[in-house]
């Protein structure tokens, strides 16, 4: 059984399992997930709050792209409890995951202001929010 | 007590996208909300052991149809009467 | 209209709600779903007779294989229908549409797509050949497969993509996967046994019977795959175009 | 409350899985009925189904169960082989064997998984299909709201109806009663986007408006039939200051086209001066197609 690599779902049921006493490595990506839980909280926050479209994509696009690398590299690391063959591939898998949310997040996100851009929309000023009927859009 | 919480969770928040997917006027907006209502049935189905199904509709439910619906909608009106 | 919509919407609800309560309890192990021969048949038996793990790709393609091979016939269908109604039917003089901006590719989203996609036909061909062994097959494989030719049409523009994949090759790929799918059922009703037996193919191929219908069904995958790129790529294309094949989205 | 199992508890507790499935359904159904906007029905479509499919997957879910792929040592092959000399496996031939009735259970139903991994692709390719005809519908009658599509095919019928009983009436009166009564009939010329489209119309509408024409022949007698371009042309214009609500919805697109690309070049200049750099701006501002970059 120490040679199962490609299946993880046992794998991760049973680390679920004994977490209990999670070894140090563990406890480290439990902290790193509940850190990105937090920044994830921020961005929804940002996403309602924000009063424009640049300043909420501003909080979507970094929040969203560091909540989700620091969850998913503290799932990687939640993973590998006993440090075998198939715990570093998967751990490895994620960390590519990682590595392509981090080139594509803030892609997508820069591709979404330039459209916003093109389309002729304005950033707000400290004019609009004088204005009492900028604040409804 | 047979089902999770995560289960009964995104149980609900698919009822939600769902709602909110035929109530937005604006067309491309539902379109969104309708890649966000797959996604959410591709973790509820992972999630219920069906790996297949979840890896079909993440691909074709999220990515897919969501982009063929907005190449149709950018010939068509934007605005839906209802 | 909308009011009157309830009554049947209601009607399908009380009765669907009435035989939910007849439902099994939820996962549970003497379902009907779950004591069935059938599918009892098919976790027990389908190690022995394919030596695939996966045995949803198993049942896919061989078991059922009949069922997958008209499905994907429908997609084909459904592209050269999309074809048949959209071709030639757009405004020839290219109004402006509702929210159209006229624009540059962009570096950035270009050049991270040029870094992104040869990744992504990599993983499709990943996921089409692997899966015997990890969820995927043909139809997820083809999806992503589409969907990267779709994303240079997205950060580029069509035209680009149909440099890359012309689109006369959409409907000759789509007809050659069902071809393909169809071919190995034919050959397998030649070399003697049923349509879409793929253990006769043993006789030609110096492999066991079970190592047969294995490769035979990764041949199978493969003709979904090509089937589903094609028709995904053409929908795109005819969809975001009105059949124009000329500024898309 | 749920303690005394009433259906209130097995309904939201136990099978919240079935009662989900129906108020997808439900809603599903709801927005084929009764939405209007085509694009709005077909999501309503896709809601049915993938409700169905979570009906589906519901059933053949087992309690701790494990996805359908076979576990390493049920499947001694490939990558999967477990070295021999584990004291596990040593009981085991080598090969896959019959999994025996207790390790059935272990796995979920690998059935209903491959009956909606095939419909879900099957209804990617219906819906562009679908979409594949909303685009022709809206060429046809500018609009994809099923009301106003409706509406648009009842006249025409009710237009085009008369015209097959009566057809020797003398085309003088025709071309002037059209002209006089333009906010009933023109939508369709002037809105259609399609090419052929307003060439065919125009020619029903004068065989249709011969029958209506008794009571307004006031100025029937100077028209010859080659006043019949600028009659039509009368009643174009005539469309687009009527007040219906359906018809300036449906010209919309070909109205509000060009004001479009003028607004916006002049609107740039001004205001991106420093956040872009000017040949860019040139560049984004011009009204050509889009080349690709090599």
């Amino acid at each position: 059984m120490s040679l199962d690599q490609t299946m993880f779902i046992p794998v991760l049921a049973e680390s679920l399992q004994t977490t209990s006493s999670p070894t140090p490595l563990q406890f480290f990506g439990i902290l790193l997930g509940l850190l990105g839980l937090f920044f994830f909280v921020g961005t929804a926050v940002g996403m309602i709050r924000f009063p424009d479209f640049y300043t909420r994509m501003h909080a979507a696009g970094k929040g969203d792209t560091l909540s989700t690398m620091l969850m998913l590299s503290g799932f990687g690391l939640v993973s590998m409890e006993d440090l075998s063959m198939g715990s570093w591939l998967l751990f490895f898998k994620i960390m590519g995951v990682v590595l392509f949310i981090f080139i594509t997040c803030p892609t997508s996100s820069h591709a979404l202001m330039r459209a916003a851009f093109e389309d002729d929309e304005m950033p707000m000023t400290e004019k609009d929010l004088k204005k009492p009927s900028a604040k409804k859009k | 007590m047979g089902l999770a919480l995560f289960n009964t969770f995104i149980l609900l928040l698919l009822v939600v996208a769902a709602l909110l997917a035929l109530r937005v006027k604006d067309l491309l907006t539902a379109s969104v909300v309708f890649a966000v209502y797959s996604f959410l049935m591709c973790l509820l189905w992972a999630e219920m052991g069906a790996v297949d199904v979840a890896f079909t509709e993440a691909t074709v439910g999220a990515g897919i149809s969501t982009v063929v619906l907005i190449a149709t909608i950018f010939n068509l009106k934007r605005k839906s009467s209802d | 209209m909308k009011l009157l919509s309830f009554i049947p919407v209601l009607v399908v609800g009380v009765l669907l709600l009435y035989a939910a309560k007849d439902f099994p309890e939820w996962g549970s192990l003497d379902a009907p779903a779950s004591k069935s021969p059938v599918s009892s048949h098919f976790i027990a038996n389908t190690g022995v007779d394919t030596e695939v793990p996966n045995m949803v790709t198993a049942v896919l393609a061989d078991y059922r294989g009949f069922d997958t091979m008209f499905e994907t016939v429908v997609v084909f269908i459904a592209g050269m229908a999309v074809l048949a109604i959209l071709k030639n039917s757009g405004r020839k003089k290219l109004v402006k549409r509702e929210f159209e901006v006229d624009a540059e590719p962009d570096l950035i989203v270009t050049n991270t797509v040029r870094l992104l996609v040869p990744v992504i036909q990599i993983f499709a061909f990943y996921v089409l050949a692997h899966g015997h062994v990890s969820p995927g097959g043909g139809f997820q494989g083809g999806v992503l497969m589409g969907a990267s030719f779709i994303l240079v049409a997205l950060s580029w523009d069509l035209e680009t993509a149909l440099i890359r994949f012309p689109f006369n090759w959409t409907t000759i790929l789509g007809g050659l996967g069902v071809f393909l799918y169809a071919g190995i059922g034919l050959l397998s009703m030649f070399l003697g046994g049923e349509f879409l037996d793929y253990s006769e193919l043993a006789n030609i191929f110096t492999v066991s019977r079970e190592m047969a219908r294995y490769h035979a069904m990764l041949g199978v995958e493969i003709g979904v795959g090509l089937t589903v790129t094609a028709i995904m790529f053409s929908l795109y294309a005819n969809l975001s175009t009105e059949g124009r094949h000329q500024r898309g989205l | 409350m749920f303690e005394d199992g009433t259906i209130i508890n097995e309904l939201l507790i136990e099978r919240l899985n079935y009662l989900i499935y129906v108020v997808l359904l439900l809603i599903g159904l709801h927005a084929m009925i009764a939405k209007k906007n085509l694009i709005k029905k077909l999501i309503g479509m896709s809601i049915f189904q993938t409700a169905i499919i979570l009906f589906y997957v519901s059933i053949g879910v087992k309690e701790g169960s494990t996805i359908p792929v076979y576990l390493p040592e049920h499947d001694l092959h490939g990558s999967h082989s477990v070295p021999s000399d584990t004291n596990e496996t040593s009981h085991f031939e080598h090969g896959p064997f019959i999994v025996d009735s207790s390790l059935v259970r272990g796995y979920a139903n690998p059935l209903p998984h491959v009956l909606m991994l095939t419909a879900i692709v099957v209804g990617v390719a219906t819906l562009g299909l679908a979409l594949a005809l909303c685009l022709r519908i809206y060429q046809g009658y500018g609009t994809i709201e099923e009301d106003e599509v409706l509406a648009k095919i009842e006249r025409q019928e009710m237009l085009s109806k008369p015209s097959i009983v009566v057809k020797s009436v003398d085309s003088s009166k025709t071309t002037n009663s059209k002209a006089e009564k333009p906010p009933s009939k023109p939508k369709v010329s002037s809105s259609s986007p399609s090419t052929k489209r307003p060439q065919a119309i125009p020619k029903t509408k004068a065989k249709a408006a011969s029958t209506s024409a008794k009571a307004k022949t006031s100025r029937a007698k100077s028209v010859s039939p080659k006043a019949k371009p600028a009659a039509s042309k009368s009643t174009t214009t005539g469309s687009k200051k009527s007040p219906a609500k359906s018809k300036t919805a449906a010209s919309k697109p070909t109205t509000k086209a060009k004001p479009k690309p003028k607004v916006k070049s002049k609107a740039k200049p001004a205001v991106r001066t420093k956040s872009s750099s000017p040949a860019k701006k040139a560049t984004a501002s011009k009204p050509k197609p889009r080349t690709p970059k090599k």
